[in-house]
Formats: C-alpha cells, sequence, structure tokens
C-alpha cells in the first residue's frame, strides 16, 4: 500500500496503519504458532482418550522437553493473534446500513474463545511440570488440557455467526466486505461446531483426537486466519483509498 | 506536522472554560481515576501481606510442606481472596479507563479494543485462577496433599506464568502511543512498555525451573518482573492522572 | 568536519575489534581436553577489556563524547558500577 | 524538511527538542530525543541486574559454571561480536552521513547495519541449533539457564533493533521526513544492543 505524502501525518492515516499493523501480526505469530503446533509431540497423531492413566503420564515424562517448548510458545504467542481479530471489529463497526452492535458482539465472543485458548496451555504445562505426580493427577490435568483446548468452540462458533449476520446486513451500495466473506464465516462457524463432541464422546471423529473435533476445527480455524488475513489486507486498501490516504 | 490535527480541542485553548466548569464535565473520569490506585494497593496488600502469593512459596518443596503452607495460611488465604474476588473488578475499572484514554488517541479504535481483550483475558489465567485455586484448597484442609499440591502448583504457574495475554496488551499499549498525535501519554512510556514484554519473557523458565533465578519465585522471573511492572503501573497512574487533567472539559465524546 | 568524525568512528571499530580478538585468545575455550581453571588475572583482564570496550562504544558510537554532562556522568556510573560489582562478585 | 517542522511535531517534550539543533550546536547535544534515551538507560539498569544476579549466582557454584562454559563456542561468540560490532559502525558511519546531507549513503550504510543485523541472529540460531543438537538445554544447569535466556532477551532486542533500523531506513528514504532526530534515536538504541552484547560475551564466553 502507498501511503500518500500528504496523508502522511492525519489521524486517518494512523487508523489505517495501526490496522496495518494489526493484521500483519496474524502471519509473523501465526507461523511461530504453527512451528510451535508442529512441535508438540502429542498433536501427530492427536492423543487418544483413551490412553491409559500410566501412559499419559509416560509420555509427559518423555516428550517433557517438547510439551514445554511447544506450549511455553503457544503461551507467549496465543493471544498475539487477538490484534488481528480486532481488526475484523473496527471493520465491522464501519458497516454502513447497521448498528454497531455485530461489531461489539464479536469482540467479547473473541475475548470468551481466546481466555479459553491461553488457559488450556497453562494446564499443560501444569502437567509437565512435576515428574513425580500421580499418572491420576497428571491424566486430570492432560484431560482437561484437551477438553478446554477443543471442546468449547462456542464462542468462535458465535463470532463466526456474528460475522456472517454483518456481512448479510450490510446490504447498501458499498458493502465491506464481499458477500462471500458471509458464507464463509458461517461455513466456518459450522465447520467448528461439532468439535463441542470432544466434551461427551471419548472415541470415533466426535472425540477430541477424532477427524472432526480436531482436524476440521483446528483446520476450519487456520483456513479462516489464512483467508481474512487477504480479505482484510484488500479491505482496507479499500479504507485507505476511499479516505484519501493512499493509492 | 503539529498538535492541530487533533480532531479534538487542544487543551490550552480551553483554559477559560475549565475555569468556570471547574471539571464538572469529567467528575466521571476522575472518580474512576482514584479507583485505579486504590485497586493496586488493595491487590498488594492482599497478595503481599495475605494470600502469601507475592512472594511466592518455594516450587522445590515437598507435598507435606505445600499441605503445611496451605493449613499455616488457611485464614489469610480466605480472607485476601476472599476480598480479593469481591473487589476484582477494580482490575477491569483500572483497564478501562487506560482503553478510554487510547480511544481519545489519534490511532484508530483497533489498538484500543486489543489492549481491552488482552487484558480481559490475562483476568482470568493470570489473576482470578491462584484465587481460585487457594481458595479451593483451604476449603477443605484434609484433602489428599497430591491433590493440594495440584492446586499449588496449578495456582502459581498460572499466575507468575500467563505471559502472552499480557505482552500483547503491551505491544497494543505501545504502538498506539508511538503513533498517537494527541500525546495522551509521553512516548518514553510506549518504549518503557517494551520492559514490561522483556520480563514476561525472562519469565518462560519458570514452567521449566524449580530452583534459582529463574524459578517461580525466582530474582529474574519473579522479582525483577514485579519491580519493573510496579514502576510501570506507577507510571501509567501518574501520566493517567495528568491525561486527565489535560483533557479538555468541552471535549466531544467517544464514539 | 564529516570526514575527521568518519574517521575517528573507524579508528573507535578497529580498537574495538582488535580488544575483542585478543579476549579471543583469553577463553577458556581454547584449551580443549584441558580443564578450564579460574584465573584471577585473566578475569581482571576481561573485565578491563570489557570496561573499555563499553566505553568507546558509549562515547564514540552512541556520540556521548558530545553529550552533556550528566549523560556522561551516567553512563560512567553505569560502566563503573557494573564492572566493580562484577568483579567484588567475582572476587568475593 | 525544516528544524521548524521538526520542532513542532515534538513539541510537548522538552527532552526531545534538543535534537532539531544539532547543526547549530554539535559542541554538546544529546544525539536522538531524550525518550529514547529513558529506554536505553532504564534497559542498561535492568540488564545490569541482570549481569548482577549472574555473578552471583556464578559465585555460588563457580566450578559447574566454568565447566559449562568451555561447552560454548569461543569462535561463534567472537564471530558474532565482530559481526556487532561491524553493524554498530556502519550505523554511525549512517548516522554521521546522514547529518552531511548524503542521504544515499546514509540509507546504504543503514541497510548494511541491518544485514549485520540479520547475520548475528543467523550465527546465534546456529550456534543455539548446535548447542541444543550436544543436548545442552535450557535445563541442563544454571549456567545453560542464564546462557538460553540472556542471549534470547538480546535476541529479542536485535530484532526490535531490526524493526528501529526498518523505520530509520523508511525515515531516510522519504525525502520529506529525513529527521535527523529519528536517525540519531534508532542508532542509539542500536548501540546499546551492541553493547549489552559485549557484556554478555564476556560473562558467558571469556571469563574464568
Amino acid at each position: 500500500m502507498q501511503i500518500l505524502a500528504e496523508a502522511e501525518d492525519l489521524p486517518k492515516t494512523a487508523n489505517i496503519k495501526t490496522q496495518l499493523i494489526s493484521l500483519w501480526t496474524a502471519p509473523v505469530f501465526g507461523v511461530v504458532l504453527l512451528i510451535a503446533f508442529l512441535a508438540f509431540p502429542g498433536f501427530f497423531p492427536p492423543m487418544s482418550p483413551d490412553m491409559t492413566a500410566e501412559q499419559v503420564a509416560r509420555f509427559y515424562d518423555d516428550h517433557a522437553a517438547m510439551i514445554r517448548f511447544s506450549m511455553i510458545t503457544f503461551n507467549l504467542c496465543g493471544i498475539m493473534l487477538l490484534p488481528f481479530f480486532m481488526v475484523i471489529v473496527v471493520q465491522m463497526k464501519r458497516m454502513a446500513t447497521q448498528s454497531h452492535v455485530f461489531a461489539y458482539c464479536y469482540l467479547t465472543a473473541a475475548v470468551s474463545g481466546a481466555t479459553l485458548f491461553a488457559l488450556a496451555d497453562i494446564f499443560y504445562l501444569v502437567a509437565a511440570f512435576r515428574p513425580g505426580r500421580s499418572p491420576e493427577l497428571v491424566m486430570l490435568l492432560n484431560d482437561m488440557a484437551w477438553m478446554i483446548f477443543i471442546a468449547p468452540v462456542g464462542a468462535f462458533v458465535a463470532m463466526n455467526l456474528l460475522l456472517g449476520l454483518a456481512v448479510y446486513f450490510d446490504d447498501g451500495p458499498d458493502p465491506v466486505f464481499p458477500r462471500w466473506v458471509g458464507h464463509y464465516a458461517v461455513g466456518t462457524g459450522l465447520a467448528m461446531a461439532p468439535a463441542v463432541g470432544a466434551a461427551v464422546f471419548a472415541t470415533g471423529p466426535l472425540a477430541w483426537n477424532g477427524a472432526i473435533s480436531f482436524w476440521l476445527r483446528n483446520g476450519a480455524f487456520t483456513l479462516f486466519v489464512v483467508v481474512m488475513f487477504f480479505v482484510l489486507r484488500n479491505v482496507l486498501h479499500r479504507q485507505a483509498v476511499e479516505e484519501g490516504v493512499a493509492r | 506536522m503539529s498538535n492541530t490535527i487533533s480532531t479534538h480541542t487542544s487543551p490550552s485553548a480551553s483554559t477559560a472554560d475549565t475555569r468556570r466548569a471547574k471539571r464538572a464535565g469529567k467528575r466521571d473520569v476522575w472518580l474512576v481515576f482514584w479507583i485505579v490506585p486504590a485497586f493496586y494497593t488493595a491487590f498488594g496488600v492482599i497478595f503481599f501481606a495475605l494470600a502469601r502469593v507475592m512472594p511466592p512459596p518455594r516450587p522445590d518443596v515437598t507435598t507435606d510442606q505445600m499441605v503445611h503452607f496451605f493449613h499455616a495460611h488457611g485464614l489469610t488465604i480466605k480472607i485476601g481472596f476472599g476480598v480479593l474476588v469481591l473487589i476484582l473488578g477494580g482490575a477491569g475499572v483500572a483497564n478501562g479507563i487506560v482503553v478510554y484514554h487510547m480511544k481519545r488517541m489519534t490511532v484508530g479504535s483497533v489498538l484500543a479494543y486489543a489492549y481491552l481483550g488482552s487484558m480481559s483475558i490475562g483476568a482470568l489465567p493470570g489473576c482470578l485462577l491462584v484465587a481460585i485455586c487457594f481458595l479451593t484448597a483451604v476449603y477443605r484442609p484434609g484433602r489428599d496433599p497430591q491433590l493440594l499440591a495440584l492446586l499449588y502448583d496449578l495456582g502459581l504457574l498460572s499466575y507468575v506464568g500467563s505471559l502472552g495475554c499480557f505482552s500483547t496488551a503491551y505491544f497494543a499499549f505501545a504502538v498506539a502511543i508511538l503513533y498517537d498525535r494527541n500525546q495522551i501519554f509521553p512516548k518514553w512510556l510506549a518504549y518503557v512498555s517494551v520492559w514490561q514484554i522483556v520480563t514476561e519473557i525472562l519469565a518462560v523458565p519458570v514452567f521449566v525451573s524449580k530452583a534459582g533465578p529463574f524459578a517461580w519465585n525466582g530474582s529474574i522471573s519473579f522479582w525483577m518482573g514485579t519491580v519493573i511492572f510496579g514502576f510501570w503501573l506507577s507510571c501509567v497512574i501518574v501520566f493517567l492522572m495528568k491525561a486527565n487533567e489535560r483533557q479538555p472539559v468541552d471535549e466531544a465524546p467517544l464514539d | 568536519m564529516t570526514t575527521t568524525a568518519a574517521r575517528t568512528t573507524t579508528y573507535a571499530w578497529i580498537l574495538l575489534s582488535a580488544i575483542t580478538i585478543v579476549s579471543w585468545w583469553l577463553a577458556p575455550g581454547h584449551a580443549r581436553g584441558a580443564a578450564a581453571v579460574a584465573s584471577v588475572p585473566i578475569t581482571l583482564a576481561v573485565i578491563l577489556l570489557a570496561f573499555i570496550k563499553g566505553r568507546l562504544i558509549i562515547r564514540y558510537f552512541m556520540e556521548v563524547r558530545t553529550a552533556p554532562r550528566w549523560l556522561k556522568l551516567f553512563t560512567d556510573a553505569w560502566l563503573t558500577v557494573l564492572w566493580a560489582g562484577v568483579l567484588a562478585i567475582y572476587l568475593y | 524538511m525544516t528544524h521548524a517542522e521538526q520542532a513542532t511535531s515534538e513539541s510537548g517534550s522538552p527532552a526531545a527538542s534538543s535534537g532539531s539543533e544539532i547543526e547549530q550546536h554539535p559542541a554538546v547535544h544529546v544525539p536522538g530525543d531524550g525518550h529514547m534515551w529513558v529506554m536505553v538507560l532504564g534497559d542498561l539498569i535492568i540488564f545490569g541486574a541482570y549481569f548482577i544476579i549472574f555473578m552471583v549466582y556464578r559465585a555460588m557454584e563457580p566450578q559447574e559454571f566454568l565447566r559449562s562454559q568451555e561447552h560454548l563456542n569461543i569462535n561463534i561468540g567472537v564471530l558474532n561480536t565482530l559481526v556487532l560490532l561491524a553493524s554498530s559502525r556502519f550505523v554511525a558511519r549512517s548516522v554521521q552521513a546522514a547529518r552531511g546531507g548524503d542521504h544515499a549513503l546514509a540509507l546504504r550504510l543503514t541497510y548494511l547495519g541491518g544485514l549485520c543485523g540479520v547475520a548475528f541472529i543467523v550465527i546465534k540460531a546456529y550456534e543455539w541449533s548446535t548447542k541444543i543438537a550436544q543436548g545442552y538445554t535450557i535445563s541442563s544447569n544454571d549456567f545453560f539457564m542464564f546462557y538460553y535466556m540472556l542471549t534470547g532477551v538480546h535476541l529479542f532486542h536485535v530484532s526490535l533493533g531490526l524493526l528501529i533500523l526498518g523505520i530509520t531506513a523508511r525515515e531516510l528514504r522519504n525525502p520529506r521526513r529525513r529527521r535527523i532526530s529519528m536517525v540519531e534515536s534508532g542508532a542509539t538504541y542500536w548501540h546499546m544492543v551492541d553493547l549489552l552484547w559485549i557484556v554478555i560475551f564476556a560473562l558467558l564466553y571469556v571469563m574464568r
């Protein structure tokens, strides 16, 4: 994006620039988080819920270093994706033919979802912290970690449905997002929704290591961030041109 | 390139109005402001004197010693964290007033929302979880020592080891100050927020180390972090006060 | 004026690099196999060289050479307190 | 770019205003703006405390620290020091060039300085990976804990420094900007990174 020289120091330019910075935190920390994801020894394949307590305890004993590396990285960088979602909020607030209500609901839903994410890594790390802990308790911590990580998708579902609704309501002559983004957001929300099954099922595709609960849920989320990065980049560019900030 | 680009009236323009209105237009902001130092004072008293979480008890102790810790401090933990869970809303107020002043900057809303969001996230793992773990631990003193040990670890690790949420908040705060042309906060406060991120990074080893400078009660991971946080917080409080003082009474309300 | 300043900077850089290479020769990593032993004279030399390097960087690169007195005093005090502290703890 | 412009843009921060008077008063001036010096001096104090804490723990078990220290590769340490010193020199020269009005040269020197910074990170990453491959990790002992944390936090400062050099370069590229105080502030930060490395190098690699 080419910022116009005469607009350099205007507040509306700073508005675009801070959104761009927030937007670019997503690919930068996205790569870091991807490395952390690949490094976790219990994701390929995801740990099975029917491991015995002894197996779980041995898993944490054997892989303590990589578990710590991966989960500390999640801890330190996971929330760095939040500014990216806040760009979506700011763009939702620009939608002309509606109040800001969807945007604020999206904001609070994003915060709730991210809080659970910030909790999950602490449980993994506590499970790996003291090697002498009784296997039963390591399994308890492991179960809680997986439960918190996979099952409570409600916030993400709500976010995506809200975004979809906002796009559908934004039916003026000059919508902020193209209409397909609404369908796509709803689709992502629906793809993530079945992961609640992880709270109930111990085997099959709906268990926390299942194709639907683990791969579809996390895949849909990752793809959403990637797609929205490019969408938002275009949207920001259009906003900048409309406001006379950039060419 | 000057203050006149600001969307608000410049501070000096409204002195006459200020005198007439005697801060009347900002009573609400002042009320909220004074909650911040009051809350953090109470926070300090609770964590240092009552709950015994600061300075944290040692990580390298036996299960029996952890049980003893909960027995010895059961009453003060109940009082301290009981009060904390009552007044925790003060953290919301403290973050809210910062967000309010961030919204007055000339940088759009995105960073204010990022600060709001990440600080709200931090309230649960970074502050509330330890209170709940400790309160649960002292609730039934006769519980299996292994379970008490788990609550001890979970509480302290979540309290000292919640790093990313606050780092994100400091990042948003710093970038907002650097781009702001209304000079709500001085630029060096943005740079100083970088120290905060550094202390968060240096607290990474609390998940690995059980004794020494990088343990959760260590001189670097805990003490340096706490001292620098204290300094940062004092600066923020002072500059919140200045921002309040300099805010013109007739400033247009935020959208 | 610029050329003199440039030359001074380059001299400072050459001196800094030379000191670094001298430190190389002092370090314990050289005697692989033979166990490194604590050595007060070497540590003294290391501390002295590091002090000089720090001061060169501060004075010539950070341009404290031409800064007001308070900045000169502060940076010198920092260097002195740091290295005196290191030395005192080392010898204690 | 005019000095009047700079003065307006930074009014309200008395410490910063001196940055615009360089050419009039070359004898005594604070390079860069005062805000950056708050950061740099504070950072020096904080790192000073980390270094003193390192020495205290070293004094508790000098033999173990000495034995662990032997496993560090001094050649890489020296190489990294030389790389960082060279980069500092480029950046220092860049400030002088910018002050002399030769912005093209200043920009080229800033890029060279940044390139050395990238080289530093690459060398450091290589050093870390060989150490980890040899089995020396953060949990090996206190020395390696300090080694990884001190160099890690320093590495964070280097990356931040690269970001700042990038901002300096953008400032130099744009003929409407080129505020000398911005260039100086960036350089001041970058030299601090160098200075901290000198201390880390002496304490971790060389001293016995």
